[in-house]
């Protein structure tokens, strides 16, 4: 009823931004996001649904008009879309179009993203990431669902000093902290 | 600077060392002030003015001095601190580097250093033999507590701990690696030059403020004809400059853990006299390498013979790093006790240096014959075939005694100082710590790496490689690369021993000390053999030998041999003590990192924490949440606030935050047959747009969950948990899925933090979130209790529960998390302005006792089944599978008698009764009382007007309407069993 | 801190992304209502706690999220495998490696084991 | 046995010590015994000790793979309490508190039992629901436990932090007065020395390598590294290898065992009045007679028998010690090790018959054996003697995991004790 007005969307790390002079942290703006469960046979429909091929390779990703799909597990992909700011959730309409067995899950609200980027981004990580982060061992557009201190995170690497990290919203706080600490220490000169 | 404050000390040597004379360090050593020159450590600070006496022991206070030049120091420990707040115990004087204004005191001595009241253990020693603690203070029986170990400990331990919180910040890193090489002396150097060259990425730590090894003192050394020293330092260079090379200095391998994984200590600002704000004290590295290099070099041993403890006494290496690295003189009359030829160079080095040498004493009778004709050709004594049979001196060494070997011809030698060598030992302790195994080289006395756990190599003198060209091809080979590198050494090197010298055998009752911090000397380790002690470890235990802060980097080998002469079996059937991480001792503060404060444990927070907080809500912790426990208003203690909150729920309505509550996804075609098998009740039979309450069992049958369980579509399930158990239930799902159940078409996903979940509970719940919800009718025909619905509320697509957990009309507002905050503010607004409240979890937990709803793990723990906690009925008997089906049928969880959940009301109504409670049936018995259950809630209920609990109690049920007793420390309370609704027995309130 | 191979992910992780999940193979009775006492028991609580090569599952819990089995050895903590979830009982792939195991369990006596002197 | 006192130690002064004699017999086997315990940790030697001199039983022979005292015995940090909360570990915690009062004198050796207090810390309501319920239950069982507010606590414990800005502030604690330490290779040694004395046979180094069985199953004697020795009854306490012996004799128990890791700090003078445990923050710590900090770390979630575990263990655990008592963040960790732990589904013990004649069991104690050591041993000497458990003990038996009767302390052993 508009008179009782709409309600807006308060993202749990608005306004949060930090790092130090070679770590940039900042809060993801609002994205829609389903957690999506697809059978090796049905991956190509949902693929087709939702304009993303979803990646099949363990760690990978794949990218196409703002939507990203992570590979997380064997069938289990988390989707996440950029130009979905209004209310409702495209991605969970698209999958359901597919017409394919499957199961969207929507986690826009679930999880909030951090955005780490400079040249001592992957120190700042690694301060709680047991993941190897270089190059070589996690590439542009590798994905993965790890530890971060004592929180879980799905870890994506934009570019060669940029990740994405995905986290509950309410352990955001804990993980922007954590990375303010890794990326003070990133900056100490050795 | 004034003439004192460029008093450098009077043991400077003009020109030698490699530090720079104009920089320079203020410091204080109990209370007095010396200048060092940048570089310094304390200990060859110290030692340029000539003070040796830094300690006391930890048993006998025996004045004690600096023994080593490096981390093995057992003598030397010292408080160090930079200001109140940044002290620290227990430094050795040895490792510590001199910074403008660091201020040093000694420890364990009152009322000083020079004057120690605590010598007087000295003149005890006869009788404070090892283990001697175990044969007396015993009597009488409380004596040993009250008096004897108050006065014991306070004269043990060493440094006084920290009073003040640390101010400094500490921080941690993973790191990967293909090459981890600990140790940058001439092998650790080689080894990486090695490896770098092929691209492979190096990690090369030292623990130092430069590399360089045994190079520091090692003035000998020639390598691609350059002097070994300055050769380390351009190599270093030369590695800092390459991209796929990490060099880390003054940091420590203090632990090799299982699967090439090592942790790395860092002291970053420790050496600093004015560390910039952002720099970490210590940094942590938790390293994973694939390959790992051990070059960490050999420990010098000292002689053991009697009174070899004095100050003044130290290693001949030692004496060589003071000399050639820091230009310090460690006297002007030096002796020279060895059975080495490694010692014969630092009297090489001293002599050259213009410090008169007493004599070499030499045990043995064949020395090397290359230092032989060297110390001849530069006039020094040589003695073979004679020992240093004791010493003399209060607070520093004056003189030794000397004697042919057997004793005879015994003369005093005057010295100001005497240093002593009896061979290296190899530093295997990584090795070790990776579960590799040694073998005892018998010709060498010493454990070398011989059966590899891990892939891992070891170089140099920690393989027992001696030989420079032999050591540096070993290197290069273990760097996996090639090199041309070739080195040699002024001499080479013969001899060693273990065990206890000339004068202070089986036969002898001197003071030969063994392990120095420790105050154990040969024959404590003799005595413990006598007691019947034949393992090592007995040895170690009874006597403490390699127990103290340097782990018996130089006293097990000594303690081993002494042992295995006095058993008379060889070293290995005596067995070596385990090496044990760390290396050398880590901070706690290092070791805990990010994880301090805030940063300990996450502290979970729901949509509406603020603007709760904004009421002035009091939280509590449940697991990692903080959830809004109350709303006191103004004046309001907890118990007038939960009243309030208590009527107003039931007379007018109340909002509440229930959004930690667990919450999973379950989708699939064959979603209600996995829920089937998960729950104890059925759920193919609950359509969708309803929901059922659900009890959730292990295959043992007692209760593991509960909550209220939606079906949104045929397949699609909205399952709720407790706040607590959300993360282990779903894992308890997925075990089922994956591995029992594969066959399912169905997926699990986990919503809790999807949705903002906002109860409106009470009369008026309808009327005040009709207006905001859109999409569906909610009035009772159409949407009655357990509904649920997909709707839109203020715009937003949400999910609508008609339920309650109160007993009162209510309903569940799940809408997407970020709008959570919004929606919040508007139903509270309209809420506040129809009389409703806000309340919190401890209005909730008597609303529902009011109605004998239970709380899984506070009603139940985990040896509760179904019907004992009265919910029977929620156990399907047509079912023919689900998980528990079994356990429940098991003869205890069938058996009569058995606890279950009643309610109890006090005779007095007023009393409340204590949560834990235990009941009984006759407070009167004697101890052991045979008790009957325990109160699992109890509460003053305000809409009762009474107080009301909640128990578990043996055949409960048979026994309502019986008295039983809840006796408390001060007072027993009298009770009677009771049915477990004490509200709206009717239950009419629900469907209002 | 022990790194596993996760066969899901192909690739080597840290202990910290697991959770062990007790021993592997054993099924859950197909008629689990109708079993005795003693066999229930047998199924619920009894393991073998293996001294040297066990089957076992982990959980990739913080990573994939997929339950799977793993051969390892108890004495050294030496993964021998790690095989997908359903899979039968994998043999130990190569000689030398179940040597390895008898190495590690010769006798304990303290000659041969103290801080590992032979 | 010659009598330790000050006299003797003045003595022996007089004349450097060459008159000790030894503390225990290290003989050749016997070719049989009438009773052989297989582990010389304080659970075995003590049964032992207690088959000889409270049932007349000396034909006793206690066989060790290692050293004596050299399993958990040697590597616990040596807390004493008997605040459990149900019936069956009330009765045989307590029967062990009591022994644990009068054991130096017993045994005539200074086992340094140190009656300093052990303290549990809450810190929320469902630690204080919990808390009260071991206290009533203590008080009507006639054990001594009490609570204590924030202030009470930090006036026992001063390094403590009870500000109310802490992540998990602490509500309030129980102090049982009685609880605290003792010198664990004291009380292996203790009991060897008082066993020997007795006629027992101390048999170090030789590992048990199979249990000979009779044509009816029952246990004839075990094969060892120096060859058979024969044995009426067979008593198992092998603690984190309870699992490996008793398959030689066919029997499957219910066991895991996980990698238990503990560190000392560098030696400090006195700072640490008592013994401290959290359950939510998982920690415990007390202060050594030598000045270190004894701090006991978590399991390792997975089955091991290689005495070492994670660094990441070591870690958390100093997280909440550093929480909890912020002042020792600049002590440091001088030393870490691990022992091995025998952990039952329900966290008790199991001590009792089994289903193969002769052969007796005492394992299952997990990370809680030591404050056991003389009431276990105690009752387990009377399970071998009379062939059947002591009322004390009698709710221990293997049994339970077929009837379902458990005695569920895992709740109360969130954290390792």
């Amino acid at each position: 009823m508009a008179d009782l007005g709409t309600a807006t969307r308060a993202l749990p790390l608005a306004g949060f931004h930090g790092g130090s002079s070679t770590v940039r942290l900042e809060a993801a703006p609002p994205a829609e996001r389903i957690s999506l469960r697809v059978r090796a046979e049905d991956v190509a429909a949902l693929s087709g649904a939702l304009g993303v091929d979803l990646p099949v390779k363990p760690k990978t990703s794949a990218s196409a008009n703002r939507r990203t799909a992570l590979w997380l597990g064997p069938d289990e992909w988390l989707v996440i879309d950029e130009s979905g700011t209004g209310v409702g959730n495209g991605l969970m309409q698209a999958a359901q179009n597919s017409g394919a067995l499957h199961s969207a899950a929507d986690v826009s609200h679930r999880n909030t993203a951090i955005l780490v980027s400079g040249t001592g981004a992957a120190k700042a990580i690694n301060a709680g990431c047991p993941q190897d982060l270089s190059l070589k061992e996690f590439p542009v557009g590798a994905c993965s669902r790890t530890i971060f201190g004592k929180v879980e995170i799905v870890l994506l690497r934009t570019a060669e000093d940029a990740f994405r990290v995905e986290v509950w919203r309410s352990f955001s706080d804990y993980a922007f902290g954590l990375l303010s600490e890794g990326a003070r220490d990133a900056a100490v000169k050795v | 600077m004034s003439a004192s404050a460029r008093d450098l000390g009077a043991f400077r040597i003009k020109d030698a060392g490699r530090h720079t004379p104009a920089r320079t360090a203020r410091f204080t050593f109990d209370g007095k002030t010396y200048t060092a020159m940048e570089g310094d450590t304390v200990a060859s600070a110290l030692l340029a003015h000539g003070v040796h006496l830094v300690g006391r022991s930890f048993k006998y206070h025996r004045p004690r001095g600096i023994l080593s030049a490096g981390p093995e120091e057992p003598n030397a420990l010292l408080d160090v601190s930079r200001d109140a707040g940044r002290r620290q115990p227990n430094v050795r004087a040895t490792v510590q580097e001199v910074f403008d204004g660091v201020r040093i005191a000694s420890q364990n001595r009152w009322p000083s250093l020079k004057h120690d009241v605590g010598a007087f253990n000295d003149l005890l020693s006869p009788f404070f033999a090892a283990g001697f603690y175990y044969k007396t203070f015993m009597w009488p029986k409380e004596a040993w507590h009250k008096l004897y170990e108050p006065f014991i400990r306070r004269a043990a331990g060493l440094g006084e701990a920290p009073k003040e919180e640390d101010p400094d910040h500490y921080t941690s890193r993973y790191a990967h690696c293909d090459v981890l090489i600990a140790g940058a002396g001439v092998a650790g150097l080689t080894a990486a030059l090695s490896a770098a060259a092929t691209g492979v990425s190096v990690f090369l730590v030292d623990e130092q403020p430069e590399v360089g090894g045994a190079l520091h003192f090692d003035a000998g050394t020639t390598i691609d004809g350059q002097n070994g020293y300055e050769w380390a330092q351009a190599a270093v260079a030369r590695l800092k400059a390459m991209p796929n090379v990490t060099v880390l200095t003054r940091t420590t391998v203090f632990g090799y853990y299982n699967h090439g994984f090592l942790g790395l200590v860092e002291r970053v600002t420790d050496h600093l006299a004015r560390p910039g704000r952002d720099l970490p004290r210590e940094r942590l590295w938790q390293v994973r390498a694939k390959r790992v290099v051990l070059a960490t070099g050999s420990i010098e041993r000292h002689m053991v013979f009697a009174n070899n403890d004095r100050p003044g006494i130290m290693l001949a290496s030692a004496a060589r790093t003071f000399l050639n690295h820091h230009g310090v003189a460690v006297g002007r009359q030096v002796g020279v006790y060895t059975a080495h030829d490694s010692a014969y160079e630092a009297a090489f080095d001293l002599k050259r240096a213009g410090v008169s040498i007493a004599a070499i004493v030499d045990c043995r009778s064949h020395p090397g014959d290359a230092v032989l004709a060297e110390a001849r050709a530069l006039g020094i004594d040589v003695l073979t075939g004679h020992s240093v049979i004791n010493t003399s001196g209060r607070l520093r060494v004056s003189s030794m005694t000397v004697a042919r070997n057997g004793g005879s011809n015994a003369r005093k030698i005057a010295v100001d100082a005497l240093i002593v060598s009896a061979g290296w030992t190899p530093s295997v302790h990584l090795f070790s710590q990776s579960r590799g195994k040694l073998r005892f080289d018998e010709q060498n006395q010493r454990f070398l790496p011989d059966i590899y756990a891990q892939d891992c190599v070891s170089v140099g003198a920690c393989n027992g490689t001696d030989d420079l060209s032999d050591l540096i091809d070993e290197a290069i080979a273990a760097g996996g690369g090639t090199l041309a590198l070739t080195g040699e050494n002024s001499f080479e090197w013969t001899g060693g021993m273990i065990g206890a010298a000339e004068g202070a055998g089986p036969d002898t009752v001197v003071k030969a000390f063994v392990d120095f911090q420790h105050d154990v000397t040969a024959k404590d380790i003799r005595l413990a053999v006598r007691e019947g002690m034949h393992s090592i470890e007995h040895i170690k235990r009874f006597t403490t030998n390699g127990m103290a802060s340097d782990q018996g980097k130089l006293s097990n080998m000594h303690g081993l041999a002494i042992a295995a002469e006095m058993l008379g079996r060889p070293i290995p059937k005596v067995g070596l003590t385990t090496f044990r991480a760390p290396y050398t001792p880590v901070t706690y503060g290092t070791l805990v990192g990010h994880s301090r404060g805030d940063l300990f444990d996450p502290a979970r927070k729901t949509p509406m924490h603020a603007l709760e907080a904004a009421e002035g809500a009091e939280f509590e912790d449940v697991g990692n949440w903080k959830r809004a426990w109350y709303f006191p208003k103004r004046g309001e203690d907890m118990h007038a606030a939960v009243n309030r909150e208590c009527r107003t729920v039931r007379d007018v309505a109340g909002v509440f935050d229930a959004s930690t509550l667990g919450k999973i996804e379950v989708v699939g075609p064959d979603a209600a047959q996995f829920l089937n098998l998960l729950y104890t009740n059925a759920w193919d039979t609950l359509k969708p747009g309803k929901c059922r309450y659900g009890i959730m069992t292990r295959e043992d049958g007692f209760v593991y969950d509960d909550g209220v369980v939606g079906r949104l579509a045929e397949d699609r399930f909205h399952v709720t948990t407790t706040t607590g158990g959300a993360p282990r239930v779903l894992h308890h799902m997925e075990d089922y899925l994956q591995t029992e159940f594969p066959h399912l078409k169905v997926w699990l996903t986990s919503t809790t933090e999807q949705w903002a979940v906002i109860a409106v509970q009470g009369p008026k719940a309808r009327e005040i979130i009709q207006p905001f919800v859109e999409g569906i009718d909610i009035s009772n025909e159409a949407f009655p209790h357990m509904s649920v619905a997909e709707c839109t509320v203020m715009g937003v697509p949400s999910r609508l529960f008609r339920m309650s957990f109160t007993g009162e009309l209510g309903f569940e507002v799940n809408v997407p998390a970020d709008y959570g905050p919004a929606v919040w503010k508007a139903i509270w607004e309209r809420a506040e302005s129809m009389g409703a409240c806000l309340y919190g979890t401890e209005t909730m937990h008597v609303l529902r006792a009011e109605k004998g709803y239970i709380i899984v793990g506070q009603d139940t723990d985990g040896t509760v089944t179904p019907d004992d906690a009265a919910l029977g009925w929620a156990v399907s008997k047509k079912k023919t599978d689900y998980v528990g089906i079994r356990g429940l049928k098991r003869p205890d969880l069938v058996r009569d008698g058995r606890k279950q959940l009643v309610g109890l009301l006090t005779k007095s109504p007023d009393v409340v009764l204590e949560e834990g409670g235990q009941i009984v049936a006759d407070p009167n018995q004697p101890k052991p009382m045979t008790m009957l259950g325990h109160v699992t809630s109890a509460y003053w209920s305000e809409n009762c007007g009474r107080s009301i609990a909640l128990a578990l109690v043996a055949g409960g049920r048979s026994l309502v309407g019986k008295t039983l007793y809840v006796p408390l420390k001060d007072q027993t309370i009298e009770v009677e069993v009771t049915d477990m609704v004490f509200f709206d027995k009717e239950g009419g309130r629900i469907h209002g | 801190m022990l790194l596993i191979h996760c066969p899901y992910c192909e690739e080597d992780r840290s202990e910290l992304e697991f959770r062990w999940a007790g021993e592997a193979h054993i099924a859950r009775p197909e008629n689990i209502a109708a079993i005795t006492d003693e066999e229930f028991a047998e199924y619920f609580f009894l393991r073998n706690n293996e001294k040297g090569l066990t089957y076992e599952r982990w959980r990739h819990i913080h990573g994939c999220g997929r339950f799977f089995n793993a051969a390892r050895d108890t004495v050294s903590d030496r993964f021998l495998m790690t095989y997908k979830a359903g899979l039968p009982k994998q043999p130990i792939p190569t000689a030398e490696e179940t040597a390895a195991i008898a190495e590690e369990k010769t006798v304990e006596t303290w000659e041969a084991t103290e801080g590992d002197a032979r | 046995m010659r009598k330790y006192s000050i006299f003797a130690i003045a003595r022996e002064a007089m004349r450097a010590h060459k008159g000790w004699e030894a503390q225990w017999n290290s003989p050749e086997p016997r070719s049989s015994y009438d009773v052989i315990i297989i582990g010389a940790g304080g659970h075995g030697l003590g049964a032992a000790y207690y088959l000889a001199k409270e049932h007349g039983i000396t034909n006793v022979a206690v066989i060790e793979k290692g050293w004596l005292g050299g399993g958990n015995t040697g590597r616990n940090t040596t807390i004493i309490r008997s605040n459990y909360l149900y019936e069956e570990s009330m009765d045989i915690y307590e029967h062990s508190l009591k022994l644990w009062e009068g054991l130096s004198q017993e045994l005539n050796y200074n086992v340094m039992y140190s009656p300093r207090g052990v303290m549990m810390l809450s810190h929320n309501v469902h630690d204080q629901q919990s808390f009260k319920r071991h206290i009533n239950a203590h008080r009507l069982y006639g054990i001594d436990n009490e609570w204590l507010t924030p202030e009470q606590a930090k006036a026992y414990c001063p390094p403590l932090d009870i500000s109310k800005t802490a992540r998990y502030p602490i509500n309030g604690a129980t102090l049982q007065r009685r609880g605290g330490t003792a010198r664990h290779d004291a009380v292996a040694w203790g009991y060897a020395r008082a066993a020997s004395d007795r006629g027992v046979h101390v048999i170090q180094n030789s590992e048990v390598t199979g249990i000979r069985r009779g044509p009816n199953g029952e246990v004839q004697g075990v094969e060892t590294t120096r060859g058979f020795i024969g044995a009426k009854k067979i008593g198992v306490s092998a603690a984190g290898h309870s699992s490996v012996v008793m398959e030689m004799a066919g029997v499957r128990v219910p066991l895991h065992s996980t990698p238990l890791q503990a560190l000392v700090s560098e030696p400090l003078k006195p700072i640490f009045p008592c013994v401290v445990m959290s359950n939510t923050v998982h920690a415990y710590i007390s202060q050594s007679d030598k000045g270190e900090l004894v701090i006991g770390a978590g399991t390792d979630q997975y089955n091991s028998y290689s005495q070492t575990g994670g660094l990441q263990i070591i870690t958390h655990t100093l997280d909440a010690i550093c929480e909890l008592f912020p002042i020792f963040r600049r002590v440091k960790m001088m030393r870490q090790w691990g022992g091995i732990t025998d952990n039952t589904p329900d966290r008790s013990p199991i001590q009792g018959v089994t289903p193969v004649p002769g052969l007796f069991v005492n394992c299952g104690w997990g990370t809680g054996g030591f404050k056991a050591t003389p009431g276990s041993a105690n009752l387990f000497a009377h399970l071998i003697a009379r062939g059947e458990p002591h009322r004390l003990a009698s709710g221990l038996t293997l049994d339970r995991f077929r009837t379902g009767r458990l005695i569920d302390e895992a709740a109360a052993a969130a954290v390792a004790h």
